[in-house]
């Protein structure tokens, strides 16, 4: 049996394995060399939730500590990139993309167009997203629909530990800004990962389940939400196909628009909060492009349009459940006109 | 910038403020020892950040505040809470997630606030608080009423844009701000030193147009002198002040920090220069109050915080209807 | 005859008359008082398109001039509105959201539920959006999506004279922070507008034309470009509906869904792009609700998923116009499953 | 931070030289006079913000530069750019958004880039720049090359949090970057001297722990000088420098600017200060050129900026195949 590794894991192997393979590759991040300047163990952090431990005593001089100044740090990442760096940058959070969305969306995303296609700006910001710990409305965020709405970047989301390497070393040899999307709840997430170095393109997304009754499209944490509704439906006979999209720019259209030609019915599962978010994009997707197909409404299961609440009930009501995406199905199935 | 003043004995406080100022200290410190207990058998969610060790800035400040005046926090944000007054049986029930708390179970530790006492709220984003007050300062000038606002920020906050951007336009408006950089040595793990580029923070001052103060912050008397200056300058119309505290955390950054970053500081810290051991021995020694009036405090403040905890552990969490209510006033 | 000013006016005319009503109101921004501290003409300029021109020397004091510090006025504009006062701060381009986002959308828009309710920020955050003056990639995107995305915020989006003054004046009673979009190429339009004061409540979107064939929900600028295509269909005897949502938090559901209902058709008009954009949010929107009614697929106008271009024929093909409004109706007309 | 020093005679600097610094100053002042003048025609899109009057320090500072530097600008970037050596007639094809322009007709005056030649771009957004500028320094330190990355920026643009940042970022990481401050005494009709809280912009590198130093903006050789020192000094791993450069913008904020908040001090500066007057004075009145071979650059000068309109205005436009090329490398 192949190895069994956690995300968070996965995340540091595909960085070291990057790192090893090519000298261009540089990370940074708040205390993602261990905390600069400190006087006691060396490498005692890496980054605030130990992703990036051990790179920096592995590749001395390339694995950065930075102030916290997310625009100087972010942007410093940006401009590495267009002079033959490969850099990975952490936001911490990405709750903190309001102090340095600029060099993000104003810088990075358009220097290629701008520059009508002279430039090349390969750069990854890593961070980390999503509900589950109790860490309120300012560090729990999804968010990434805002980065999917930005023409010129990629946004991945990946939902297993397998996902987060080979999608990671994709993200790092990609030529374009990417923002990779991690979700805190994951990291002690399990599961198999070849030791070797792979990658996973973008763009394409993944079946997770077969299914013809009904398509549910769910997005980093909420494919295993999914799977366990999937499961609870196959016990009631109903069969639920689930899409991963892995990436939501570029967005994988023909798979989800298959899909849902051969069931008819579409659920999309998302943590996001609902407006502008991307339960909204797939289905004005599938309600534009296949439409024809479509035999009930399309349910979206997502986060309330509401902070992220602090307190532990209120927090396992905002984020999507089994049950919730359970009954969404059961509801595009007794749909009648 | 201006250098470190030795305090003058005990500031010319009366017993009654002296009283004051260390049942406030304490109170802090009792209730961050407390909840680094309970965080330890996992009761307490989320992410939280203890001020033990920091007392005396946020005490001292708060002691020239009133209700005119504002402040603003960061994610280590219960000292200065309680220096302004928050109750502390309805913050303790916030970090619990209890209705009863705060902000009804919906904010947390790191988002505890009090609007009503001026108290604009710990921040989840480091430099967040800056330039939210500056625009209570501008509130206050614009009202006339004399008011001030003070911005706490650490270290590492002092080199985020937000809080230069909040320097800057404090002078530029000649707000009565006041900005209070609590240089406890880290940010995580990260060593202010290393950080920070210049030698001290205040020295980011005169850049901005304002004075730069330094202060010891285990001398309760030092950090109130250097406040009252200010304060009273802002009060007056003379503008924002820098005042860069210095000191140590006594925890980790976050309760399940393992430190191996730091070296003995700490142990050194509570051993010789804590802030509440200095007060005593300088009230003492001064005659201005006895060892059992201390002792008579401590022992009050023991009781609250055990009260706080009891009643926190109590207390109802929301329900699903708080699920959706407070995005809007209306919609 | 009633009355006829521009936009540009209206929106001043908002100010001033709020200004003149309840002292609280207080405005800054770059420029907004004409250029502080320098040596020529008081007030000079009124914001770069002076939009707040004469307003500093009717309300001496109340008018601020700003560095160019974003994050530090429009946080101080969200403490002030903690504290009393109803500031109304100027973001010149929506653009430059990037280096100030996090004082709006994890400080503004998260008080009130971060605080269990015990806050109240009346703050208005008036920026200039959209194509058309050739301002190229980072002086002319739209980015209401964005806030839009965000619970807490309001986003209003006028589209005349007429409900630039109504908006605003009720944007600045409101007690919620709003984002007040005010397109640069309408600046100049003009319009009946009542010189009494008046508010538009939000969430009630107008409907500017009425049809039976096909529900046209066009946002901001494309409500014109809306209208110029449906008097061409009038021609061809396509009757649309236009419906004009008006603000896009609160979005009024039920105006879009009633006339879905009776339409069987849509087609969402935006100048936005359209990845997690208001065309998606709206289609989705009748995709899940109002799925009964519909007789074809829903059909977006949107800008496409690229920066905005400088050149001028690039730009005049980047913003959706008459044709293909037009066109797209003509598309849910001919669809046959 | 040091006062300005009065530049010795010609720095030194050769015939060629010298011809090659006053052909810079004299093409980036005919491009930017010449489109004043059609920008008054209407035939020019968007909007054009111009550097007449400040040409001594793209000049002077793109002077010390060679392949290995790269620079990034701001909205007022045709200098920059001309003294970095990006193609003049490219540039002008660009800011009449044509197909053969620097950025293909996609960028225009605020977006003028050539990366091939380390111009990372003019910037729309004001501190855009100097973030950019810590990675292109941190990519040359990487790779050894002994580069450096120049940020110029405005007065204005030295209150946003991002430059400010950066100066911090530059100096904890040893950066080989130089913040050139191009105070023109105004951000929009905006005082610098009532925008920036500090008597000087040059004040603030003591708070971020680099040199600052002041330089006259209208004297070519006290730019070059300032500038070659910090540079060179960059280069052997001796950190940023922060550098001041005081002068004033001959024309409007962006054209179209009445300019009534102004008092004359363009007209005093273009009769007494003006940087090529006094380049041409100094360098013919220490004999190291004659008048003849400066007014023979001039001559050169206005045949190719009549050159480069007429091609530009000649150009291809792009065509709907360029809309959505070029938003990835890869899709
Ligand atoms: C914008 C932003 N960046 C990073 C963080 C993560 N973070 C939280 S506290 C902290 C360290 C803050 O250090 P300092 O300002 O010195 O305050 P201290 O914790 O020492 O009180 C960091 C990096 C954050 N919350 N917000
Ligand atoms: C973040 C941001 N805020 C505001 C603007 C609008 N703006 C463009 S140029 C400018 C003035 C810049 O002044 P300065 O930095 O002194 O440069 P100068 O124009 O004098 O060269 C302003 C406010 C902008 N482009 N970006
Ligand atoms: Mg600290
Ligand atoms: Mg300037």
């Amino acid at each position: 049996m192949a190895r069994t590794i956690s995300y968070r894991e996965a995340v540091n192997e595909a960085l070291r394995q990057e790192m090893e393979r090519d000298g261009s590759v540089i990370i940074m991040g708040e205390d993602n060399a261990g905390g600069a300047g400190s006087p006691g163990e060396d490498d005692a952090w890496g980054g605030v939730l130990g992703v990036t431990k051990g790179l920096q005593q592995r590749f001395p001089g390339r694995v950065l500590d930075t102030p916290i100044s997310e625009s100087a740090f972010v942007g410093a990442a940006v401009g590495a990139a267009t002079r033959g760096l490969r850099p990975v940058a952490e936001l911490m959070f990405i709750d903190f993309m309001g102090v340095c969305f600029d060099q993000i969306f104003n810088q990075a995303a358009k220097f290629r167009y701008m520059f009508g296609g002279k430039a090349v700006t390969p750069v990854v910001v890593r961070t980390m997203y999503g509900a589950g710990l109790n860490a309120a409305a300012q560090h729990s965020q999804c968010l990434y629909p805002l980065f999917t709405h930005i023409p010129g970047l990629k946004v991945v989301l990946p939902s297993s530990p397998y996902e987060a390497k080979g999608l990671l070393i994709q993200a790092i040899r990609d030529n374009d800004p990417v923002i990779f999307c991690e979700h805190k709840a994951l990291y002690d997430m399990t599961g198999e990962v070849p030791e070797d170095s792979y990658t996973i393109p973008f763009g394409e997304a993944d079946v997770v389940r077969d299914g013809d009754d009904v398509t549910i499209v769910a997005l980093g944490r909420m494919v295993s939400v999914a799977e366990e509704a999937a499961a609870e439906l196959a016990r009631q006979d109903v069969q639920a196909e689930i899409i991963d999209p892995r990436t939501t720019s570029p967005l994988d259209r023909d798979t989800i628009l298959e899909s849902v030609e051969n069931t008819g019915r579409l659920v999309v599962v998302d943590e996001a909060t609902p407006r502008c978010g991307m339960a909204a994009d797939i289905s004005a997707l599938v309600a534009q492009e296949a439409f024809g197909a479509l035999r009930a409404p399309i349910e979206m299961v997502t986060a309330p349009h509401t902070p992220v609440p602090f307190a532990q009930p209120l927090e396992q009501l905002y984020i999507p459940d089994t049950q919730k995406v359970a009954n969404a199905v059961k509801k595009t199935l007794d749909w009648k006109k | 910038m201006t250098p470190t003043q030795p305090a003058k004995a005990t500031s010319g406080l009366d017993q009654k403020a002296l009283l004051e100022a260390y049942r406030t200290m304490r109170t802090i410190r009792e209730f961050e020892e407390r909840l680094h207990l309970e965080f330890a058998t996992g009761e307490i969610p989320g992410f939280v950040h203890l001020y033990a060790g920091e007392e005396a800035s946020a005490t001292a400040v708060c002691a020239h505040l009133d209700e005119r005046d504002s402040i603003a926090s960061t994610h280590r944000g219960h000292g200065h809470c309680i220096a302004k007054g928050v109750d502390v049986k309805e913050m303790m029930a916030e970090i619990y997630g209890r209705v009863t708390g705060s902000c009804r179970g919906k904010g947390g530790s790191m988002h505890i606030a009090d609007l009503s006492k001026g108290m604009l709220g710990a921040n989840g984003i480091v430099g967040g608080g800056p330039p939210l007050i500056c625009g209570t300062a501008l509130a206050a000038k614009h009202q006339g009423t004399g008011g001030v606002g003070v911005a706490f920020f650490g270290d590492g906050a002092s080199n985020q844009g937000t809080t230069l951007e909040a320097l800057n336009l404090a002078s530029v408006w000649n707000l009565p701000a006041i900005f209070v950089a609590e240089n406890n040595g880290y940010a995580e793990a990260t060593a202010a030193t290393w950080s920070v580029a210049c030698d001290n923070i205040a020295d980011r001052a005169v850049g901005f147009g304002m004075p730069g103060v330094i202060v010891d912050g285990f001398d309760f008397f030092a950090v109130y002198e250097a406040a009252g200056e200010a304060i009273e300058r802002a009060r007056e119309g003379g503008g924002p002040t820098l005042i860069e505290v210095k000191f140590t955390r006594y925890y980790g950054h976050f309760e399940g920090d393992q430190q191996t970053y730091r070296a003995d500081e700490v142990a050194r810290a509570r051993a010789s220069l804590d802030c509440l051991k200095q007060f005593r021995e300088r009230v003492t020694a001064s005659g201005r109050l006895d060892t059992a009036a201390l002792d008579g405090v401590d022992g009050e403040v023991a009781g609250l915080i055990e009260a706080a905890v009891a009643e926190a552990k109590q207390a109802p969490v929301p329900t699903a209807h708080d699920l959706t209510t407070d995005v809007y006033v209306t919609y």
